[in-house]
């Protein structure tokens, strides 16, 4: 792609990559967006940790339904061959290793896979992690959807994490506005730049060492 | 004749006492007993423990416990949200004590206290400042953190059905922390929209067996279902949008 | 009751004793027969380790369901408001303390509550424990029926089990076809004797300091 | 399309290599996957570690699994039965090898495999010899001792009807070990009476959601139902006594 992408041709973008027949979850805010953009005709099942498989999309403004909610609290649907369980045994699914797959937000990703998504350690904020740090050592594959860049410029992606850890050595790939990076076992690897970036540019911006 | 329903949704708090650990069923507002928490306010008891998985969003349920002042201290995962402004406020004036614990390990002690676990390794919260101090092990080649069974002296949750055993059904994502709530309490009172024949439930079908409950409180059927069966909506801030034909979502 | 009681008139005897809306596993063999006798009109809730709560009695012989059996792999039938569920929250029930009574067969009782019901020690015999250990350890309260003799003659209360233990310290009372007694701090009580023995007899019979 | 339906049940055990743990769910017959069986039987395979409540009655499934010569270990809590012949002469005669294990830390490890729990403390086995040399600790007035997960290469199950996700629900006390096995293996594979179409099943009442089960095979109508009803007898030792009306148990 010659321009950076929108967020939701990022969405589409990880959608394409996710194989048919995987039982993927979605973490809270842009990563849901990724259910939008299921290719026609592949059946991807979806998982949300407040203990359903078989999520469907947002319902109609008239058709919400209370009781069928999603992990950020809003309203879902329910799709065929859907089935609903409770918490304990929903967080059995994550923390065994039964999802294939999850795509979570980030602060930060460390060029050994360390995730920081929970918590900026800000002084007077109130903290919450829910089931970030589940998801995390779970699932076969964490996946991050982020922008490279936070609001203050400084990139998400670094040597080290300077945020509180969701966990150790979690992330296998993170889908970022400017590129779509692996981690290795030699750090960051880039698959795929977007707006025409190289990647020595993309050195220069992120201070990063980048592999091949 | 064994019957846990109760008609009086008082007397079926009444005997939570001051201090006490209550846990509170519901993700959200889905399964939360907004009715048992209302009853427990008007019960007026006070230092008590909730364990939630969140800590309350507008000003009612969980919220409205803790604006009368009747909370010590919140275990929860995800105190967070848009509209948790209650709990927000009391935490940064340090009115209520706060103990975070990642959602899984919150359900999986839970569990673990009514199956009868001393503890268990865990492997989330390893290598997070959330299991710092906690003690650590290495099993095969993963890490893993022990953590404990989390009891209370009652659980409050919400369900769709209940016969006069106390054997429940739930609806949909409701279903959430209700069924391992119910296990790791001394005393579990149910708030359910109808009460049903015994034998009405289908035994293959029952998630919460009447062992588990002590107390059964029908509370009227949600206003977005008729009849049993969904009509339309409720819109997140608490707004109802009838439909003009009933339509199964 | 001036004579000995028959096994069939012990586990009425039992059944008397277990209250209104008690929650109740009964162990393989003649604690089975509690069942049949549960006075009119009272309602007793029968737990089954292999899975369900609202177990009933045997079915006619041209009604067997091989999906529907107890613990000792005998058919059984269903009762209004019962629930299957599997063996880890079969278990769980009962690890997790919420059955209020069990009655178990045993080898040996000892004057502190040790229970011996799952092995003799014999060399070359097939060893097998299923689920005693668990209500041993597990129900609110341990009762023991049982003879009070052996067929070697031998007496089945004792001070100190020399059978391998099921659990220590957990039975509360023992019905047996001469007495029936609670375990104290002080060792074996006499609550009532069969057929008219005086407790000196029994001390007499069994070797054991019973207390009042 | 998802579908974990499989015509053939050959090609359904064929992955399972030689020296494999193998769970099998059942409790005594109720449950137990005949049909698997003796497809893994026909399969060939040797040297197999089975994990199971019991070991074996009678000649068919297990016991003859075991006779066949296949089985090097038996991991269960109850391998004596009144008709548990087959096992009882290979134990005597130093041929299986036997782990004894009290049948809740079966159960409860085997779910602790599933979840992802690295050990727990157990409040059953301590004191007795079943409990000899493993870690024990007081956590708060009781005493409790270690046990780790059993995990295995392949469960095979029994249910009553399946979807092409693998959803999954069990016919009354025949449920048994199904749903706990299915999570615990590498690959699960289920057999049922019948396949329903996708959404035939009530998502509040599925026991073992499709993510746990990896292959479906339908072994169709067991003998003693017509039309998805209890029709009344089939004795323990197999033979089927017809009713001539239908009825429900």
């Amino acid at each position: 792609m010659r321009r950076l992408p929108t967020r939701e041709e990022l969405a589409a973008r990880i959608a394409e990559d996710i194989p048919e027949g995987a039982v993927v979850n979605l973490g809270i805010g842009a990563p849901t967006l990724v259910a939008n953009f299921i290719p026609e005709g592949r059946e991807i099942i979806f998982h949300t940790e407040n203990g359903m498989l078989g999520m469907g999309p947002a319902p109609s403004a008239r058709r919400l339904d209370p009781d069928l909610i999603n992990a950020g609290k809003q309203p879902v649907t329910e799709r065929a061959g859907a089935a609903y369980f409770h918490h304990a045994d929903s967080f059995a699914m994550m923390r065994g290793g039964h999802l294939d797959l999850c795509v979570l937000g980030a602060f930060q990703v460390s060029e050994n896979g360390d995730l920081a998504n929970w918590s900026t350690g800000q002084p007077g904020a109130v903290p919450a992690v829910g089931g970030a740090m589940d998801l995390a050592v779970g699932a076969k594959e964490v996946y991050v959807m982020t922008d490279l860049f936070a609001r203050s410029g400084e990139p998400k992606l670094v040597n080290t994490c300077s945020y509180p850890l969701t966990a150790p050595r979690c992330v296998k790939r993170i889908y970022t506005d400017h590129a779509i990076f692996d981690v290795t076992r030699h750090g960051f690897r880039v698959r795929e730049i977007f707006g025409g970036l190289s990647p020595h540019d993309l050195e220069a911006r992120t201070g990063l060492k980048l592999h091949d | 004749m064994i019957s846990k329903i109760r008609t009086n949704i008082r007397d079926a708090v009444a005997h939570i006492p001051d201090g006490a650990t209550v846990m509170i069923g519901g993700f959200g507002r889905a399964g939360q007993p907004i009715e048992l928490i209302d009853a427990l306010i008007e019960h007026g008891v006070r230092d008590l423990t909730i364990v939630s998985n969140n800590a309350g969003s507008g000003d009612t349920g969980i919220a409205a416990l803790l604006a009368a002042g009747r909370v010590r201290k919140v275990v929860c995962s995800f105190p967070r949200q848009s509209d948790s402004w209650v709990f927000d406020r009391l935490y940064r004036a340090g009115e209520v004590e706060l103990e975070l614990v990642p959602q899984g390990n919150l359900a999986e002690r839970i569990r673990a206290a009514g199956a009868g676990i001393g503890a268990f390794f865990s492997p989330t919260g390893v290598g997070t400042e959330l299991a710092a101090g906690k003690e650590h092990r290495a099993i095969g080649e993963r890490e893993y953190v022990l953590e404990y069974p989390i009891h209370a002296d009652a659980a409050l949750i919400s369900a769709l059905h209940a016969d006069r055993y106390g054997n429940l059904v739930y609806r949909k994502t409701g279903r959430n922390f209700g069924p391992i709530m119910a296990t790791a309490a001394t005393i579990t009172i149910a708030q359910v929209d109808t009460c049903v024949e015994l034998g009405a439930l289908d035994p293959e079908s029952i998630v919460t067996a009447g062992i588990f409950v002590d107390h059964v409180v029908a509370v009227g059927e949600r206003s977005w279902l008729a009849d049993g069966r969904f009509v339309g909506g409720t819109d997140p801030t608490g707004i109802t949008l009838p439909l003009s034909t009933k339509e199964i979502c």
